[in-house]
């Protein structure tokens, strides 16, 4: 399927469809199965600065009504130093991204450097920096929705390392074009657009909010129509000028397709392995389609991107 | 995905019964709503939501008409210490069954074995051989001491063979499980039949047991199933209960797996992962 | 049902179950129905300055496999000089609030003006204030997203009429507290939450929008985690201080349960419609379900207000 | 929820075949794909997107098999007159079906009145009642002059009794068909048959149907479609075109309705509302 290579930047993937940071992406076995079974490529769970034990469970649940997740893992993870030892064990045809999250952009240096120095034998693909979990203090969203912040982290970090850095942003905020603005002024290589939408459930004989968090975020086919309009909407302000990584509800080819045309680059999925026993099956179905897409339209995938402008 | 009926949003029920089995176990009871059909399988679990507290997987103890479910839980930690402190009328969340059960297999003889609390799981897949299948069952019981050979009386009320055996010798055979599972494996081979394996509790039983049916090549023959790990979502997404090598989960690819399929697992037996997915020595 | 008489601030209805805006309500003849149907209370259309065609169809888009709606109607109305004879035609014993768009405060004034001198014989029980469409230009969200605007146009509204004046507000915002904050300095009766998300929808063999608007709102299940976690949010910020009206994929007695014990006085129901022959069985289902709740846990309807918070 | 399989996102198909029946008005025939099993009611409509401009509302005129369906399209405004424009092989997005169609009976003998484009939906119920039912068919077929009684070569290849009328004397009958109904009327009147109504046409040709079988007391055996009125969801929920009375929908309650409901539609033959809401006199 050479067709379908994806260039994101200077990065060259076999195709483009992404395992999303927080589904699975925890072990380097885990990692490693993603890609054998077909992704184009993988994303860490984020990382941060020191071990972290996540929220209370329950932290993730199903709604099978609207084939939707509702997380508040928030940001469980074993910190860099641990981390990226882990992630030396990743096969080293493997092409990953390691998603980051932090409080200030020395933080977010810190790691970069830390991973830079360990990850030489199998550099990433990318550094993600998750500017956007709704459910975790002081980081995600709490530094993803200023501007000035946004451009501080991503200039710190584009001094500290020639991996390219994607900045992961959130769709709960008033306006996603500033600060995607202030990213791509900073240097940032690529946008990946949406995270998770920010909201709860409450159990109505308990009385008590069902996540130990109280509030998460939302996932899965629900947010496809909102993660749609923010690719659009990117795509709209900024063309070509910057890939976008298209996330949120994909789980077909037709919603792949969706969001190449309405202005990505490239997609990521996650909640949507949660209706397959084998990923698999699933990015398999997606390649397949998108291949006799692309013949019936008798196109090129990168002609693809953001059809729906014209 | 499994189309097997499940509840995905905690369900909120009232603790029908408990029964306390020892000092730090007790069996909880629920009655499920009657529509929802969920026929679950010796060997899945639920994940039971303390509210304020936290939600921890629990194997289906036993369940009656898929309308009476229970639990056993043995206090090991914060979440289900604070179990043991509820009482008959609270309220506890359910969500499940989730994961991959036993299979009942077409092997003459059932070969049962039970560390600490993985009698649990094991009294359902018992109990549904019993009541499904004419095979030759052989209960292989053990436990730190007496006290804690939970459902003595009941096992000892059905027909299977039963062979008890304490760490501390205050019942039954003084020593581990598997050397009586080795003697008995030796002495099958003389006989001709066939023999399934079921068995659940620590890990490091588990590693020992596994070592053992494969010097027999019975590692197809083999179930465990592996109920000392961290679950979080129970459906194989959030990545925290990823066994090393292949990449299966627990909680979705397990908690039950073959022999042959534990043996690609690297960290089995010695390493097992916290919430926050780092390495402990098991 | 005496039970269920619910007061938000000053206002009695006689259950908490109320039309939300832009479903049914363009008639008075709708309006009639709805109330009849057995509704607490109905909303109208929302109706501006001028005649308004709104948006080009597809407009309103059913999306099954999250039961929910994308649509981009565009506040079409007819003015708020017809809309006001229209409403004359309204039953006397229905309780019903008037949603208002505009895009300053001047133009509020007016359509408020007028409105009180025309239906003097039928008060409504509130203007709504619609400081929230995502799809209109100028209008909605343009002027719900600045805590400042929101406070200019309430305060101008409050000195223009006696009527309650409801303020219903977006989501598609960083910090929704900070609206909801300004409005309530300026003398907003109640708050009213949420409004449509942005999102949008692209057909893949046409290959554009599938929207007249390219981008709209969407409403239905997909949004109700979303929602309850604003009205929850709202609540954890300002208590008993001020009413709140949940708005946002309720379809069920559970779901407005839910939607209380976050902190909603009464809700709204919109899309759920789609579901139901008549409105009657919903809005039955929905007071019964309540009812026998309510004796169950053995509490009056106004105890079970934000109980989730204890 | 009406339990019938629907379209809901617009569904791209390239138009098979495009055959103008006049010089305003041509029939579009699409696929369906072949598991969707929509097995539409006469007097349903769908709902057709016309990408970059608007969507309309329009009957089905046929279909074959739950394979190929028809519409028939008359220019009256911007985007009908676009449809017009279309080609073999463009695409139209379609959803649909929607609405209430009409009923069979069991009355003995159906007449069936079209006013000009009111043919369309009436050339599915006729097939309809052709295949399924033994009943007697009596259409009453006006335009406004002979080019415009669209089908007629294909209505004249059925069975069926078929009186034509045109508002410019033309062909067959000089005047409304609405004068043909009531000399029917009267006539039947005498005999003992059971008669079903079935009409679509301009509002005010509706108006005076309901006005004569009023005199008849046959308002409960005569159905009415409504297809001309400003339609946006297809579903019942935007508001754009409840009728003024009790409260009733066209794009769901309706398009067809029966007379003894018509009675109750007070701006029913007077008054219709455009896009924006506001009204304006038929
Ligand atoms: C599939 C599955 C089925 C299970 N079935 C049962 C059952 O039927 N009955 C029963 O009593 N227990 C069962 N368990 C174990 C039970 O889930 C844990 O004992 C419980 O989660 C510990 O929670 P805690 O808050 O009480 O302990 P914590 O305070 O979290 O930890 C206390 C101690 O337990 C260890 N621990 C933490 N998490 C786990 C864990 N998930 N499993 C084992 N040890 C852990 C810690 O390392 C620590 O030493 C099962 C576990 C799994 C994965
Ligand atoms: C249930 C239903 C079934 C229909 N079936 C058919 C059919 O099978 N074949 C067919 O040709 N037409 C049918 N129509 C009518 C068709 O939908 C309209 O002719 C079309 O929407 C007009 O759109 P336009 O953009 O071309 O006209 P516009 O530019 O919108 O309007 C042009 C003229 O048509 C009038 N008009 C506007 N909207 C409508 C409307 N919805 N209905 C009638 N007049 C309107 C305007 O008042 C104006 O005089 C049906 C309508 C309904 C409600
Ligand atoms: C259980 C879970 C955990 C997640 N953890 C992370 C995370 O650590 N970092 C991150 O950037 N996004 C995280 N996400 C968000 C996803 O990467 C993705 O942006 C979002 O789920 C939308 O895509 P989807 O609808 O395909 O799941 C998580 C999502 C889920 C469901
Ligand atoms: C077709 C449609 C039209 C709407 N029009 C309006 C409107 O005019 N004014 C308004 O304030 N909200 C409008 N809304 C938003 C609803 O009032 C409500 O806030 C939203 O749909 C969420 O509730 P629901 O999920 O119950 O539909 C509209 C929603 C839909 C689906
Ligand atoms: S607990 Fe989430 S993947 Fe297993
Ligand atoms: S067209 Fe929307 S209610 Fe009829």
């Amino acid at each position: 399927m050479t067709e379908l290579q994806t260039l994101i930047g200077t990065v060259r993937i076999r195709n483009p469809i992404i395992l999303s940071s927080g589904i699975w992406g925890s072990t380097y076995s885990t990692l490693n199965r993603a890609y054998k079974e077909g992704f184009g490529a993988v994303t860490t769970k984020s990382v941060g600065l020191n071990p972290r034990k996540g929220h209370p469970n329950p932290s993730v649940i199903y709604i099978p009504e609207i084939k939707s997740i509702l997380n508040a893992v928030g940001l469980a993870n074993p910190g860099y130093d641990a981390f990226s030892e882990e992630l030396r064990e990743i096969n080293h045809e493997v092409k990953y991204s390691v998603s980051i999250f932090g409080s200030s952009s020395t933080e977010f240096q810190q790691i970069i450097q830390h991973m830079d120095n360990n990850l030489t034998g199998n550099t990433p693909i990318a550094y993600e920096l998750n500017l956007s979990c709704p459910h975790a203090k002081k980081v995600g969203i709490a530094v993803g929705t200023d501007p000035n912040i946004v451009y501080t982290i991503v200039e710190a970090c584009k001094v500290r390392t020639k991996v390219p850095i994607w900045v992961k942003l959130t769709p709960n905020i008033t306006n996603i074009k500033s600060v995607a603005e202030s990213a791509i002024s900073a240097g940032a290589d690529a946008i990946v657009a949406i995270n998770t939408i920010k909201a709860m459930m409450i159990d109505i004989h308990i009385k008590k909010p069902v996540l130990g968090n109280i509030s998460g975020g939302l996932s899965g086919q629900a947010i496809k129509p909102i993660g749609v309009r923010v690719i659009y909407d990117l795509y709209e302000r900024f063309g070509s000028e910057i890939p976008l990584v298209g996330v949120g509800g994909i789980s077909s080819w037709q919603d792949a397709i969706e969001y190449i045309l309405a202005g990505a680059t490239a997609i990521q999925i996650g909640s949507a392995l949660i209706d397959y026993d084998a990923p698999q099956t699933l990015v398999h179905n997606i390649l397949n389609g998108l291949n006799e897409y692309l013949s019936r339209e008798g196109k090129s995938f990168s002609q693809l991107r953001g059809l729906a402008h014209e | 995905m499994n189309k097997q009926n499940r509840i995905e949003i905690p369900l909120c029920l009232t603790i029908t019964d408990l029964v306390f089995e020892g000092e730090k176990t007790a069996t909880f009871s629920f009655h499920l709503p009657a529509n929802l059909e969920l026929d679950p399988i010796p060997g899945q679990y639920f994940m039971l939501w303390l509210p304020g507290d936290d939600e921890i997987p629990i194997s289906i103890s036993q369940i009656e008409n898929n309308e009476k479910i229970q639990f056993t839980i043995c206090s090991k930690g914060q979440t289900s210490a604070n179990f043991l402190r509820m009482n008959k009328g609270d309220l506890v969340g359910l969500r499940g069954p989730y994961g991959n059960g036993f299979d009942i297999s077409d092997k003459e003889v059932a070969i049962i074995i039970a560390g600490g609390m993985g009698i649990a799981p094991l009294r359902f897949i018992i109990s549904t051989l019993i009541s499904r299948t004419q095979k030759k069952i052989l209960l292989i019981h053990g436990a730190r001491t007496h006290d804690e050979l939970f459902f003595k009386e009941e096992l000892n009320n059905t027909d299977i063979d039963i062979r008890y055996c304490t760490d501390d010798g205050s019942f039954g055979f003084h020593g581990f499980p598997t050397i009586i599972l080795e003697e008995i494996l030796q002495k099958a081979q003389q006989k001709n039949l066939s023999h399934e394996i079921y068995s659940c509790g620590p890990e490091k039983m588990l590693k020992g047991i596994l070592d053992i049916v494969n010097q027999f090549n019975l590692e197809k023959n083999a179930q465990f199933s592996l109920a000392d790990r961290y679950i979080r979502c129970g459906f194989g997404i959030c990545g925290s209960c990823y066994l090393d090598g292949v990449g299966l989960s627990i909680c979705r690819d397990g908690p039950v797996f073959r022999g042959d399929v534990l043996q690609k697992i690297t960290d089995f037996g010695s390493f097992g992962r916290n919430a926050n997915g780092s390495k402990y020595p098991l």
